[in-house]
C-alpha cells in the first residue's frame, strides 16, 4: 500500500538524554563528557536538516551538563556565589524533571501502542442494515454541485502533510555580522573604554548581542581591542586600541556573513 | 457453541468472525478457501449455525443470499432496527462519502482497494452507502490478479449534478495529485476480496 | 438465547439486531431509547450478552468501545479475518508520535505549546499526522491570551485502543519510574558527585 505517513523519527533532546543516560549507565562524574558530545553530535549529525531548535535544546542540555561535572570534579571553594549555585540547582532540578517526564510518557506510549496492539486482533462489524431496509428516499446530493465534487475530489487527492519541523520563526531576524562590526568600528573609537554590556543595552534581539560579541571577537584578534573579565560571568569591559580612525572596512566578516547566509534556512 | 455438534465448532466460531465482519453476503467457496475444509464442510456448518440461531431466537440469523453468507438482523425485530436505521439515517453525504465520491467520480473506473489507498482509510462502508443510493455501482472487472470489482458513478449521479455525462465534471486543472495517490491509482495493489 | 435469564431473552434479541446494523459503537442512551427501558437495563443485557458470548466461545463478541456497544470478531480468529478482510493495517505510529498521542490523551485539552513544552521539541508536524489519522482533533480554545486551540482524543482513538472512556486509560501515576529508576537519573545529575 503507498499510503504512509511518513514520520520522520523525531525525539525530543530530553528523550536523546535519557536514552543516553539510560543506555550507558553510568554516573556522571564516570563518564566522560565527550562521550555524551559525541553521542548527542551523532543524533544531530541523524538528522538530514539542521534544527535550531533541537540544536538549542541539545547545546542547552549539554551545557548543564558541562557544569555539573566541573562542579563535581573541581573542590567546592567557598567563593561560589549563591545565585549561581541556586541557579544551577535549579538548571538541575529542571532536567531532572524533564527527564521524569519523558520518562513517563515513554512508559505511556507504549503502553497506549499494547493498547492498539491489543485491540486490532478484533475487527469491528461494520456492515450497515441490508437491502431488506430500503433507506428513506431521501436526496443526499440535494444541493451538492459539481463544483463542489470537484473540490471534494481536490481535497482527498490532494498531498498529505509530510511532517516537518517549522524552524522558520527561529530564522526570522538575520543580523549581518558585517553591519555589526561596522557599527562598532565607528562608535568604539569614540567611547573608549566601555563595557559589553553598555554596548549590547539597546540590542533588538540575542541575535544582535552574539554578533556584538563575534564581532568584538574578531576585533581582538586584529588587535583593534583590549578585553578585561575579571571574574567569571563578571563585567566583560571593552577597550579601544585602534587610534581616532575606523579601520577600511570588516572584510573579515565576510566569511560570517558567508556562513549565515549559507546554512539552510527554511523553504518559505 | 451450545448446540452445535462437538466437531463443528471450532470451525463454525472461525466462521461466524469472519461473517461478523464481512460488508457483502460471502460465497461458500471464499470460506471454504479461508478455513481450509471442503465447501460441503461450509454448507454444513452454514446451516448447523443457521439452525442454532433460530433455535436460541436470537437478534439475527445466518441468511443464504445472493450466493453467499450473510449475518442479518432477525425479521422479528425489524421495527427496532428500523426505527434505529431512520433515526441515524443522515439527510445529507458526509464529508467522507463525499469525498469517497469524487474519486470514484474523477478517477473511474477504480477499485476498492484504489479508493481506500488513495483515502487511507477503508472505505466500504462509504461506498456501500453510495452503491445503496445508486449513485455509484459496479461498471466491471479488473484485468490483474483477483479481478477487483471497478467501480464507476451512475446516471443517477449525473441526473442528481444535472450533468450529461462524466466529461462535463469541472476538470480538476492544474491540480496536481500527490505522489502516493498517484502510486495508488497506477497499481492494483492487492486482489480485492469482495464476491 | 441460552444461558441468558428468561425475563432478558426478548430484549437481548432485539439488542443484537440493532447491534447487527449498526456501523458504529451505539451509545446505551440510543438503545434504551429503542427497547424502551432504562439506561440500566441496556447496561445489564449488554453485560448478560457479552458473558454469554464468551461461555460460548462465539466468534463474536460484544464489547464496550468508545461510550457504546458493538458487534466485533473475537480475537482468536484474527487470523482468518485478517486473512478475509485484506485490510492493510493503517501505517504504525513512530514512537515521537506515539508519544506525543499519549501527551494529549492524559493532559487534554492541551495546546500546541504545552505539548511542545513537554516534548523539548516543535510538535507540530506530530499534531498533524494524529489529526490526520483522526485520533487527535480540536476541542476548543484557551481562554488565555492568544486563544490557543487546544487539543483532545476522539472517539476514534478510543475505537482504536478498544478503549470505551478516556478515563479507562490506565493511570498515568502507574507509569512515572519507580524510586530507583528517578535515583538513578538524579544521581547522573548530581552536582557534588556525593553518593
Amino acid at each position: 500500500m503507498p499510503y504512509e505517513v511518513h514520520l520522520d523519527v523525531f525525539d525530543g533532546p530530553f528523550a536523546v538524554l535519557l536514552e543516553l543516560i539510560t543506555a550507558q549507565r553510568v554516573d556522571l562524574y564516570e563518564v566522560r563528557l565527550t562521550d555524551i558530545v559525541d553521542g548527542f553530535l551523532a543524533e544531530l549529525a541523524r538528522r538530514e536538516a539542521l534544527d535550531l531548535e533541537a540544536a538549542t535544546e541539545f547545546l542547552l542540555i549539554a551545557a548543564t551538563l558541562v557544569e555539573l561535572k566541573c562542579r563535581r570534579l573541581l573542590p567546592g571553594g567557598d567563593d561560589v556565589d549563591l545565585d549561581e549555585e541556586l541557579a544551577l540547582f535549579e538548571a538541575r532540578d529542571y532536567l531532572l524533571a524533564r527527564l521524569v517526564e519523558c520518562k513517563t510518557f515513554q512508559s505511556a506510549a507504549e503502553v497506549l501502542a499494547a493498547l492498539e496492539q491489543a485491540a486490532a486482533r478484533s475487527f469491528p462489524r461494520r456492515s450497515g442494515p441490508d437491502e431488506r431496509l430500503s433507506p428513506p428516499a431521501v436526496d443526499l446530493l440535494a444541493g451538492v454541485t459539481a463544483e463542489q465534487v470537484r473540490a471534494a475530489a481536490r481535497k482527498a487527492l490532494a498531498p498529505r502533510p509530510v511532517e516537518r519541523v517549522a524552524v522558520g520563526h527561529v530564522h526570522d531576524d538575520v543580523v549581518s555580522m558585517h553591519a555589526v562590526y561596522d557599527e562598532l568600528c565607528r562608535r568604539l573609537p569614540g567611547e573608549g573604554r566601555t563595557s559589553f554590556a553598555a554596548l549590547t543595552a539597546g540590542a533588538p534581539t540575542t541575535a544582535h548581542v552574539v554578533a556584538c560579541f563575534l564581532a568584538l571577537l574578531e576585533l581582538y584578534k586584529q588587535e583593534l581591542v583590549e578585553l578585561e573579565q575579571l571574574t567569571t560571568f563578571g563585567e566583560l569591559a571593552v577597550v579601544w586600541q585602534g587610534g581616532a580612525a575606523a579601520p577600511a572596512g570588516g572584510t573579515a566578516m565576510d566569511d560570517y556573513d558567508e556562513l549565515a547566509t549559507s546554512s539552510p534556512g527554511p523553504g518559505r | 457453541m451450545s448446540g452445535l455438534p462437538e466437531d463443528l465448532r471450532a470451525e463454525a466460531a472461525a466462521l461466524e468472525a469472519v461473517l461478523t465482519v464481512a460488508t457483502e453476503p460471502v460465497p461458500p467457496g471464499v470460506l471454504a478457501e479461508l478455513l481450509e475444509v471442503p465447501v460441503e464442510r461450509v454448507e454444513q456448518l452454514g446451516a448447523a449455525l443457521a439452525a442454532s440461531y433460530e433455535a436460541d431466537e436470537r437478534g439475527f440469523q445466518l441468511a443464504r443470499v445472493a450466493g453467499g453468507f450473510r449475518l442479518q438482523s432477525h425479521p422479528a425485530y425489524q421495527g427496532y432496527v428500523e426505527r434505529f436505521v431512520f433515526d441515524e439515517a443522515p439527510s445529507k453525504l458526509s464529508p467522507a462519502a463525499l469525498e469517497t465520491l469524487a474519486i470514484v467520480a474523477y478517477k473511474q473506473p477504480i477499485s476498492r482497494a484504489q479508493i481506500a489507498a488513495v483515502r487511507g482509510v477503508n472505505a466500504d462502508g462509504v461506498l456501500r452507502v453510495l452503491v445503496q443510493r445508486g449513485y455509484v455501482e459496479p461498471v466491471g472487472r479488473d484485468d490483474g490478479p483477483g479481478q477487483a470489482v471497478l467501480f464507476g458513478t451512475t446516471a443517477e449521479f449525473l441526473e442528481r449534478l444535472g450533468l450529461d455525462r462524466v466529461e462535463d465534471l469541472p476538470p480538476l486543472e492544474g491540480f496536481v495529485p500527490d505522489v502516493a495517490t498517484v502510486e495508488a491509482l497506477e497499481h492494483v495493489l492487492r486482489p480485492d476480496g469482495g464476491p
